[in-house]
């Protein structure tokens, strides 16, 4: 009897599979996401999976302005110290809880209280809060803060069921509960995320897909290839150096979106006694190391030309990017000039580690040739990530070649870096100045006043150079021709409202 | 000639067998209560058929193996209680002779190096010295000087152990004891390194413990025999009397079973049938009780100790006055006349060519 | 026999204490600091403290160690620093991957192994063991990573015959399953055929040259059943216990070729843990590989015993 | 004797080594008739083991051939024929027993599987009757218990136990010519007693003739009709066991005999056979004896044929009878 | 001193000089000789490397990145404009090297500690081999991983943890080679002229385990250059600029497509050493069976 009845089940399990097989989006992801719980992940890919899985009080545009999206509508404070937001009614969590103010105030409450919430610095301005009406929540800040609202375009406001969370309190990442157009199904990990249509989603009419899955495929030829042999509908981050063969199958497409991050160099100017060095000691030296960095020919050698050369915490597309200050050319002598000037004319040699991944070292190599016709003999050191990091943050390092993967908000590319005893601010940099002005940008919510803050901050990067900025990484994604309505976003996120596959 | 130079008292010799999880392990006794006295300048044998025990009691005579119970007794000394340096002085007079003469050489070393080893080990005279008696000693039994860097590999299995002689003796040794040092060997090289043994012997005035299974071969060199099975000794006398009139049944299965190379000689056959006990749990009483076409049945329940039948007889039977038994009836061999002076005349020619060996060079192998 | 086996495993049991103290020392003394990944990019100093407090990185090893031990006498592995599933759960679920690999492997290398050295050893000095030879040596000459991806270009990118990677439960669709499966199989497989091989071919050699097959050809017995019931039938009890020893090469063998294939299995389990430095994963799968290892020891000796009839009574 | 066509007639049969020059086995030739048996003996490397094994047709798959010659059994040229004529004759009308009981028998099968496959081989007969055969010659061979060993494997005998189910096994199909090669040279002395007499009278109960090979002269003495001494690789001398033993000729088995020491004692000193054999790889021309024979001139660089000196007593030696030849060069040896 | 003894028999002819059986079978082995032909080359260009007239392994020309081979370049360039031919050859340097010292530790380690083991027995043969089942028990790629994170990634640390995932295999053979040597008669027969432990050791044991553990030496220098390509293939082996094979693959895994040369020979070149090896061992384990000969 019960045979028969496992049988069955079975049965219809595979029946079932295989309707919703006919409906599935596939994307390939370049590694396994961390934990799905967007108060404690911190990974790139795992913020692609949320993208489908959990709303936010606000999303972006591509061109990085704030809309609505669980918030119908928000209004600051003359002072800049409240922010009163209204809240979209009918909406429910997969779990079928309502959504309302008293769920986005147990949400910020997580964010701040969870003990190992990642999110905490995000939401640090937030003082308090008043549920005003079940649709109307209001947040009081410590000082005014900028930056918040594009905190409630990413993980800081995604809405997660208030009931789920309480019952699995830091467990929730194992079965995710959000207010996203899917809802979770399944995860194997480093194998796959199923998530399935949520039918009592609000805006239920956009999706196109029965079920989404993702698909972890970290080796880049291998996920081109499950492409292009159809068994992925799209992939984000192709290799740049696949681009052109990918622009040239006829059966792909690829669309493309600067991003928000940056690679660079940190450099250690007082992070302990590494920080003893020419590099460290000498802002010229720093500035020779950047003007042998032929940051064009960089991005030719390793990313085919398909990448943005950069020179500052924004790339130069953004409205962010201090135009007085352009991407330099190369200028051997210059460099050569400088380290004179410093008082190392016949050389300097200096230690940069490296995570050791192939493009970073190909990039570090790339560099370390073209510093070495300048004089600078650079030593790399690869390490794995994981110790690259720990090195970094305890001042082991004379510099580390190390990225951000980008803010909305222009603060969070430059603020905790810069500013004395800034959160990862590894250099140990620390100037008056550039204290006053990364402060300041926060205060006002007028963007001409930030600007003038953020202009003057970069002059005074680019004096000191605690960091050598490189480049901007460009988002790629390559899809299968039958793949209609894919938006880029220059936040790398796959927004599955409106794309659909033709058959 | 009733002076004692080593002497084995009440030798025990447990070997564990299998070991269970739990439970008692199953043990062998591989020698069990031996006592044996060996005279300065005698040549002993220990006779006996596969796994009766007579290797292991070589081995515990030399201590290359310690006793379980018991003691032996050199020059009034236990050597069980040396020390291991003290051992490996005494090692000096006390030599060994392997059986197998293929892998009782370490073959990485040169001959040389092989036979020198002992002088080395023992810091006997200088280095040329030391060289010097190398060469002295392959001369000794029948080989050249300038074998001595060659490889034992080189060698054929008669010469390797001749080697190994050359290098037990190296240190001039008082005694020797030798685990069957001959029955690897053919014929007619068995032949040859007997004689060298037996020349050795008398030049050096060594004492000899010789183990061997080969009862002619036994009988030619052995001046008393000491039979064992299962690992005790069931008779021990002078050769020529055992072999003549053994006293013990055991003894007279062994005689009966050989094959004599002689037309007409009876024909070799067994008095007993099947195979020796398991050693792991050997039959109560006498142990040979099993196969003993005369057991009687205070056989099967009382052990027979040794005990002297006669001066220079032992014998562990308990009707060995009552039986009489056969031994080897010297006739049985005899030859023709004709033969006899046909071997008598190879044996001349064989003398002359001898005499004439050290000018004469090798014959017909020019290449 | 079961004495025998009550022995092996008393005696194992020092082994796993052994491989669980040494895999939890080299964790810990593993530079890089998982926490600082975990904090995330910005990380903010009190999300570092209050993740050091949940994984007990504030206790001295040994403490540490005696907490892991205790929980896993329990059958309580921890749970996965990056994803925060039981890894016990994980283990679970990348098993049957792993597993599936490794039979499909050890299936392809048994079918080409074994008649390869029989033959190889049959015809020894002909040309047939002269080629069986050399493709034996470059079977275990050629890097199979390097391999895996020759064939994924070839095979998948150039002819499209058969997909890159992933995997799919057999449970599911079994063809597809095995469709997928089969070329991370046969890389992993061409190694292991080459072992068998060799060790077949110097068995039967060995076997060959034994007393009983000039017994078994003085009663005139035909050559196949000299062949196959006197020779290889004697051959095969080492090759047997080979086989079951190359568990511990199947697995090495595994990290990489998953690695390649993107199989999500134990091998890319291991190697992603050991970079992300998610310590309760490596440590519970070296474990299990560990016991597993020797428990295919002690599976290699009990076959070996009751192989060989010389043994089995003992 | 004469008149009857022999069982088995050998002709110049040389075996070598591929590819080298001397012959392991030079022109051995032999007689056997129906019913005797031969006992070829000799010490290691005499060629002996490896003319069995060609006549049996098992130098196969080795580096070693049949060079040349023939070997007449029962109208088949044993060292010509067909591998599958051979097959078919192996184990049936021609079996051999071997020297080594422990390794000669497979570990991995039962005893009765072991001498049932023989039957089977050449007899088509049901199971059960297959079966009871095996059993059959269990019991002949006086195993104890044999339907219990039946069932047992190899290890769980003595070495004498697995010898004579070596035997059992030989002359399951009533061969009508048994090969013993050094069948107790393993065994303990009386063990061999015991193996010797069963040879002895299962070759009387089923008139198979025995070729034996041994390098034990007492063995000879005991189980031979005819004997041939061979000496690296060629017969040297060959007669009855009384011509042999009674009137040695050549000078090797004068020197192999005098080598032994005798049970009687009576013997100061042996009187040996100097040198060693000649390697296969450096084997002398001519009589391959000469180097060691106190009796060798320069002629015997020239290989002296095996000659009849009477009564079929045949003996390779330019100077047999030695007490002829010592007598008369007595004055050519300058002293 | 009499010479009675001696008198009766002749001193033996001296038997023909036998030249080292073992070189004999080795010379006639094609095989053997052709592995110790391919290894000869290897070193031969790795140890010349300096010499060769090809551009230096970090030159790099932004010129010619990527380009397939062609005259100036034999085998292309990577992917950073350095030519792949003058990488293969330094390459070969760290890959040689990396399997040479890597079995190095492993033997220097192993080998004492095997012997130690078979020699002592008892307690100290159960630490040692409880210790080596427990090293052997994480599988070799699995520790070698963990050892080369644990060290950080270099060439240096890849060998030393290949050196050590590798010793295991050396403590097994030495150990069991120890056990049978032990029983061997010459062993005994040295006891019985009263050798000390240390000149048994020396004398006895170490030469006569030496042939199996030179052949596995060999066959452990093909694993280990795989090991080493391996790791650089994780990243943990060989650190760029500097080149090895299995670095080299690495990155070249990631222009499969565009720049397949990047790939092929690297791994040519790997599978040509490590067969090289392979037939060498083999042809030194025959010719060094003492069983038949």
């Amino acid at each position: 009897m019960r045979i028969t009845k496992t049988v069955g089940l079975a049965a219809l399990l595979a029946l079932t599979t295989g309707l919703a097989h006919a409906q599935d989006l596939r994307i390939g992801l370049q590694e396994d996401p961390d934990v799905l719980d967007p108060d404690q992940s911190r990974t790139f890919v795992g913020r692609i999976v949320y993208a489908s899985l959990c709303d936010k009080l606000v999303d972006i545009t591509p061109d990085l302005e704030i809309i609505p999206m669980l918030a119908t509508g928000w209004e600051w404070s003359a002072d800049g110290t409240e922010l009163t937001m209204s809240l979209r009614e009918g909406v429910t969590f997969h779990d079928g809880e309502p959504f309302n103010a008293a769920a986005v105030a147990a949400n910020i409450d997580r964010s701040k209280n969870l003990d190992v919430s990642r999110r905490k610095s995000e939401v640090k301005s937030i003082e308090s809060w008043e549920v005003v009406d079940d649709y109307t929540i209001r947040f009081k800040l410590s000082s005014p803060d900028a930056t918040l609202l594009a905190q409630f375009a990413d993980r800081s406001g995604m809405m997660l069921s208030p009931k789920a969370t309480a019952a699995a309190g830091a467990d929730f990442g194992l079965n995710p509960v959000c207010a996203g157009p899917f809802k979770f199904k399944e995860r194997v990990q480093q194998d796959r995320i199923v998530l399935e249509k949520f039918a009592d989603y609000y805006r239920a009419d956009e999706i196109n897909f029965d079920s989404v899955t993702f698909l972890p495929i970290p080796d880049t030829t291998v996920r081109l290839a499950n492409l292009r042999a159809g068994d992925l509908h799209m992939l984000e981050r192709l290799a740049a150096t696949d681009l052109s063969s990918a622009e040239a199958d006829a059966g792909l497409q690829v669309e493309k979106a600067t991003s928000l991050g940056y690679q660079g160099i940190t450099i250690n100017i007082a992070n302990g006694a590494r920080a003893e060095n020419p590099l460290g000691q000498s802002a010229a030296v720093r500035k020779a190391l950047s003007l042998s960095i032929d940051r064009n020919a960089l991005n030719q050698v390793v990313f085919e030309g398909a990448f943005a050369p950069g020179n500052q915490p924004y790339s130069p597309t953004s409205p962010w990017y201090n135009k007085s200050f352009p991407v330099p050319e190369r200028d051997i002598d210059a460099a050569k000039a400088l380290l004179a000037e410093a008082g190392h004319g016949d050389g300097v040699t200096i230690e940069v580690q490296v995570a050791n991944n192939p493009v970073q070292t190909q990039v570090m190599q790339v560099i370390q040739a073209m510093a070495a016709e300048a004089g600078i003999t650079i030593e790399l050191a690869a390490k794995e990530f994981a110790t690259l990091l720990a090195d970094q943050s305890a001042g082991e390092f004379t510099a580390s070649q190390i990225g951000w993967s980008g803010r909305v908000d222009p603060d969070g590319n430059i603020h905790q870096f810069m500013t004395t005893g800034g959160g990862i601010n590894d250099s140990k940099y620390s100037d008056a100045d550039m204290d006053k002005f990364l402060n300041e940008a926060r205060l006002s919510n007028d963007p001409a006043v930030r600007k003038q803050s953020y202009d003057a901050a970069i002059a005074k990067q680019q004096e000191d150079m605690p960091i050598i900025y490189l480049y901007h990484p460009v988002w790629i994604w390559a899809l299968d021709q039958k793949v209609a309505g894919f938006t880029p976003y220059p936040d790398g996120m796959i927004r599955l409202h409106g794309v659909s596959v033709s058959e | 000639m009733t002076d004692i130079i080593l002497s084995a008292q009440g030798l025990v010799r447990r070997f564990t067998a299998r070991k269970p999880l739990f439970g008692t392990p199953s043990v062998v006794q591989a020698v069990s209560d031996v006592t044996l006295d060996v005279r300065r300048g005698e040549t002993l044998a220990i006779v006996g058929e596969s796994g009766c025990g007579k290797s292991t009691l070589a081995r515990l005579l030399t201590r290359l193996l310690a006793p379980s119970e018991g003691a032996v007794v050199y020059d009034g000394r236990d050597i069980a209680s040396l020390s291991d340096t003290e051992m490996r002085t005494l090692r000096r007079d006390m030599q060994f002779i392997f059986q197998d003469p293929f892998s009782s050489l370490n073959p990485r070393m040169t001959v040389g190096a092989l036979i020198e080893e002992p002088l080395r080990i023992h810091r006997m005279g200088s280095a040329p010295e030391r060289r010097a008696k190398v060469a002295d000693l392959l001369r000794k039994v029948g080989l050249r000087p300038e074998h001595a860097d060659r490889f034992p590999h080189e060698f054929s299995g008669g010469q390797r152990q001749r080697i190994g002689i050359a290098r037990a003796l190296a240190t001039g040794p008082r005694i020797v004891v030798g685990d069957e040092p001959v029955s690897a060997l053919d014929v007619s090289i068995q032949a040859q390194v007997v004689n060298i043994l037996e020349d050795l012997k008398e030049e050096l005035g060594l004492t000899l413990v010789i183990i061997a299974h080969d009862l002619a071969v036994i009988r030619h060199i052995s001046d008393r025999v000491a039979v064992m099975y299962l690992g005790e000794i069931v008779e021990l006398g002078d050769a020529a009397a055992l072999f003549e009139k053994p006293a013990h049944p055991y003894t007279e299965t062994l005689l009966s079973a050989i094959p004599i190379p002689a037309t007409g000689a009876r024909k070799a056959r067994s008095l007993v049938d099947g195979d020796p006990p398991n050693p792991i749990s050997p039959p109560p009483g006498c142990r040979f009780h099993t196969r003993c076409p005369y057991a009687q049945a205070r056989c099967r329940s009382e052990r027979p100790g040794l005990r002297t039948l006669a001066p220079d007889r032992q014998v562990a039977c308990h009707f060995a006055e009552d039986l009489s038994l056969a031994g080897v009836d010297a006739t049985m061999a005899a030859r023709p006349a004709a033969a006899e002076r046909r071997f008598a005349v190879y044996s001349n020619a064989r003398a002359n060519m001898t005499g004439a060996e050290t000018n004469k060079t090798k014959l017909p192998t020019e290449e | 026999m079961l004495a025998f086996l009550g022995r092996r495993i008393l005696i194992a049991i020092p082994t796993v204490f052994l491989i669980s103290v040494f895999v939890f020392a080299l964790q810990h003394l593993l530079p890089g600091d998982p926490i600082l990944v975990m904090a995330g990019e910005e990380r903010d100093p009190e999300v570092i403290a209050a993740l050091r407090e949940k994984y007990r990185m504030n206790d001295p090893v040994p403490v540490q160690y005696l907490a892991w031990a205790g929980n896993a006498l329990q059958g309580d592995l921890g749970i996965s620093l990056r994803t925060q599933q039981p890894v016990l759960e994980l283990i679970a679920e990348k098993l049957p991957v792993t597993i599936q690999l490794a039979v499909m492997a050890l299936t392809i290398a048994i079918l080409i192994g074994i008649p390869a050295g029989v033959l190889s050893a049959y015809k020894k000095g002909t040309w047939v063991d002269w080629l069986a030879n050399i493709v034996a040596l470059s079977g275990l000459s050629v890097p199979n990573f390097w391999l895996g991806i020759m064939l994924i270009l070839l095979v998948s990118v150039k002819l499209g015959w058969l997909p890159a990677s992933g995997y799919m439960p057999i449970s599911e669709d079994p063809l597809q399953s095995i469709r997928i499966m089969i070329m991370p199989a046969f890389v992993l497989g061409t190694a292991l055929a080459a072992t068998l091989m060799r060790h077949t071919r110097s068995a039967m050699l060995s076997v060959l040259k034994s007393d009983y097959i000039r017994t078994a050809r003085a009663k005139g017995l035909r050559e196949h059943i000299v062949l196959v019931k006197h020779a290889l039938r004697n051959a095969l009890v080492p090759v047997v216990t080979v086989i079951t020893l190359l568990f511990g090469e199947l697995l090495a063998g595994a990290v990489l070729t998953e690695q390649i294939f993107t199989i999500p299995g134990f091998g890319k389990l291991v190697v992603d843990a050991v970079f992300n430095r998610d310590y309760a994963v490596v440590q519970g799968i070296v474990l299990c590989t560990g016991v597993a290892f020797i428990a295919m020891n002690i599976l290699a000796d009990a076959a070996y015993r009751v192989l060989n009839p010389r043994m089995s009574d003992q | 004797m004469t008149t009857a066509i022999p069982l088995l007639q050998v002709t110049d049969l040389s075996i070598r080594v591929r590819g080298t020059s001397a012959p392991l086995v030079d022109n051995v030739s032999f007689t056997l008739n129906a019913g005797e048996t031969l006992c070829i003996v000799g010490e290691s490397g005499c060629g002996k083991s490896l003319t069995a094994l060609a006549l049996m047709g098992l130098l196969e798959g080795t580096p070693l051939q049949v060079e040349k010659g023939s070997a007449l059994f029962q109208g088949v040229d044993l060292l010509s024929a067909k591998p599958e004529t051979l097959r078919g004759l192996r184990g049936d009308r021609v079996a051999m027993i071997f020297q080594e009981p422990m390794t000669s028998l497979n570990p991995a099968l039962r005893i009765g599987e072991q001498i049932a496959e023989a039957i089977r081989e050449h007899r088509d007969m049901p199971r059960d009757q297959v079966r009871a055969r095996a059993l059959e010659m269990l019991k002949r061979v006086r195993i104890p218990a044999a339907d219990k060993r039946l069932d047992e494997y190899p290890h769980q005998l003595s070495g004498g136990m697995r010898q004579r189910v070596m035997i059992a096994m030989a002359l399951a199909n009533d061969p009508a010519l048994l090969i013993a090669d050094e069948p107790t040279t393993a065994l303990d002395v009386t063990i061999q007693a015991q193996i010797l007499e069963l040879m002895r009278s299962l070759g009387a109960e089923t008139g198979a003739a025995q070729i034996m090979i041994t390098h034990d002269l007492g063995v000879v003495a005991e189980m031979a009709d005819k004997v041939a001494v061979m000496y690296a690789g060629r017969i040297v001398e060959a007669g009855t066991t009384a011509q042999i033993f009674d009137d040695p000729q050549h000078p090797y088995t004068l020197g192999l005999m005098s080598s032994m020491p005798s049970l009687a004692g009576d013997q100061e000193r042996l009187v040996t056979i100097p040198g060693t054999v000649p390697s296969p790889a450096n084997m002398p021309d001519g009589c391959r004896f000469a180097a060691r024979c106190p009796f060798a001139t320069g002629r015997c660089k020239e290989t002296p044929l095996l000659q009849d000196q009477g009564a079929g007593h045949r003996v390779a030696c330019w100077h047999a009878p030695v007490e002829n030849f010592a007598a008369n060069s007595r004055d050519e040896v300058p002293a | 001193m009499s010479v009675t003894a001696t008198s009766e028999i002749e001193a033996d002819p001296l038997p023909p000089r036998q030249r080292s059986r073992a070189w004999a079978k080795f010379r006639r082995n094609p095989s053997a000789l052709l592995g110790g032909v391919i290894v000869v080359f290897f070193l031969v260009v790795a140890l010349l490397a300096p010499l060769l007239p090809v551009p230096g392994p970090a030159e790099t020309d932004w010129s010619a990145v990527r380009k397939p081979p062609n005259a100036a370049h034999p085998f292309g360039t990577d992917e950073i404009g350095r030519d792949v031919l003058s990488r293969m050859i330094w390459g070969a340097q760290a890959s040689l090297l990396a399997g040479v010292v890597s079995v190095l530790i492993a033997v220097l380690l192993g080998v004492p500690l095997g012997m130690v083991a078979g020699y002592m027995r008892g307690w100290t043969d159960a630490v040692i081999s409880r210790f080596t089942e427990a090293l052997l028990a994480a599988p070799f790629l699995i520790l070698a991983i963990a050892l080369a994170a644990f060290l950080g990634p270099s060439l240096t640390n890849a060998m030393i943890a290949i050196g050590l995932s590798a010793m295991p295999i050396f403590v097994r053979l030495s150990r069991a080679q120890t056990l049978s040597v032990m029983t061997e008669d010459y062993v005994e027969s040295a006891r019985a002229i009263g050798i000390g432990h240390v000149g048994l050791i020396w004398r006895y044991i170490l030469p006569n385990i030496f042939p199996p553990i030179i052949v596995q030496a060999t066959l452990t220098i093909a694993t280990a250059i795989i090991a080493e390509a391996s790791l650089s293939f994780l990243g943990l082996g060989q650190q760029p600029p500097a080149p090895s094979w299995g670095a080299m693959l690495n990155t070249a895994k990631n222009f499969l497509e565009q720049a397949p040369w990047m790939a092929l020979y690297p791994g040519i070149a790997i599978f040509l050493v490590v067969l090289g090896f392979n037939l060498l061992g083999d042809g030194l384990r025959d010719a060094l069976d003492p069983r038949d000969t």
